[in-house]
């Protein structure tokens, strides 16, 4: 994973597996996708290229809350391949 | 390290792991799980997590507030099913010093809250589910998985 | 109402008497027994209290704290010799909401300190004996009974 | 226990309990001392005539925290007859 403007990996293609938690799972129906999108490519191409993999994305929010290998993470933060995104629904713990 | 746990959660057991000679102060909160939620009567519930991130952030949010303030943090968040009355969350905290020990463990609840990837699927009388959502009008938002 | 005790404190037991399935949040804070106090080693110490008047004035602070805030209060405070690391006072506080159990737990443990006639007195690891008084010069003024 | 410019209870004399707590009761060498004033009588009046039948009173602070009956009170009250009036160090619970 690294920042836009730092060294950017070749644009051959990139492969994540994207994971969807709690509620976001019920709505996907399922709780991982594998996406591939052409390098480089950033959480938020991962995302327009999401329900085209899988149309039940297409009822998640346009923006959802982001982490990359387990870190929260702004749309515009690229992403390598390997890497895992996860979809997270608002907070609810405590 | 593992914050999240299926175990019940035990006060006296969490404020041993940061118990001194010399923090002659302990402040330790502890969240229940209520018998209601915006109106409607709650049997169970259940949390989930992404358990992962969830002891990543967990480890965070105790680092910082162990750097914020001269205080020992020790957290835990139940994960599974939970019925009316059980812990589901406990966060201790000690110093040598009151103030800080009030105001650190305010931090660390507020932080787990705020943004540990942990999720709550209640389960009321009326047979209905709902996820819990602090963004959502009502509080809630209907599951749509029939077996819930 | 006795909330003078020569037992140990259990912090459990007392949440049990303010839990309820409406109040989703029990803040706690314990003092302990310091092995330090203004730079002597301390061994073991000793509490005594004006009993008849440190019972009513901490039914006045609960009441207190029950009437500012939407809380339940329970609390007790150890008589008697002490070991380093012992539990000389407990708050515990349930609420429905985390912010008012903070303020309340608060707000009872610096009342018990500033109103309730309760006194310290320490011995140290050099055989000397002092009561503790916030109000003197480093804290103590030294116990003038020599079986003390 | 009256306030001053409240009913005030005829002149004749007025017998207190006093008692010194913790370290007050190491500097005076006892717990209790039994103090008669001519009525009416004032907390401070009280502390007045102590040093008078228990010198070691002496030793105390001129100003000690008192309490009446249990309850914390300014040196102008009035104290009645069978009143215990308590002297309290700076009090350190907690």
């Amino acid at each position: 994973m690294h920042f836009l403007g730092a060294h950017v990996p070749s644009s051959r293609s990139v492969t994540v597996t994207v994971r969807f938690l709690a509620r976001y799972a019920e709505l996907a129906g399922r709780e991982t996708v594998t996406v591939q999108a052409p390098g480089p490519a950033t959480v938020d191409s991962i995302l327009a290229r999401l329900s085209e993999v899988l149309p039940a994305a297409g009822r998640l929010p346009a923006k959802p809350l982001c982490a990359c290998n387990f870190r929260q993470v702004r749309g515009t933060e690229l992403v390598a391949d390997g890497d895992e995104i996860a979809l997270l629904p608002p907070m609810a713990g405590g | 390290m593992p914050f999240l746990t299926e175990q019940d959660l035990q006060v006296n057991v969490l404020a041993a792991e940061v118990a001194a000679a010399d923090r002659g102060a302990i402040v330790s909160f502890v969240g229940t799980v209520r018998d209601h939620h915006a109106g409607r009567s709650v049997l169970r519930l259940e949390y989930s997590a992404y358990a992962e991130m969830a002891e990543s952030e967990c480890e965070a949010v105790i680092l910082e507030a162990e750097r914020r303030w001269s205080v020992a943090v020790t957290l835990r968040h139940r994960i599974g099913q939970l019925a009316v009355g059980d812990a589901a969350v406990a966060v201790v905290v000690a110093s040598a010093h009151r103030e800080a020990a009030f105001d650190a463990c305010r931090f660390v609840i507020d932080e787990v809250k705020r943004r540990v990837p942990i999720w709550k699927k209640e389960y009321y009388a009326d047979g209905s589910v709902a996820w819990v959502d602090p963004t959502a009008p009502g509080g809630t938002v209907p599951s749509e998985r029939l077996d819930a």
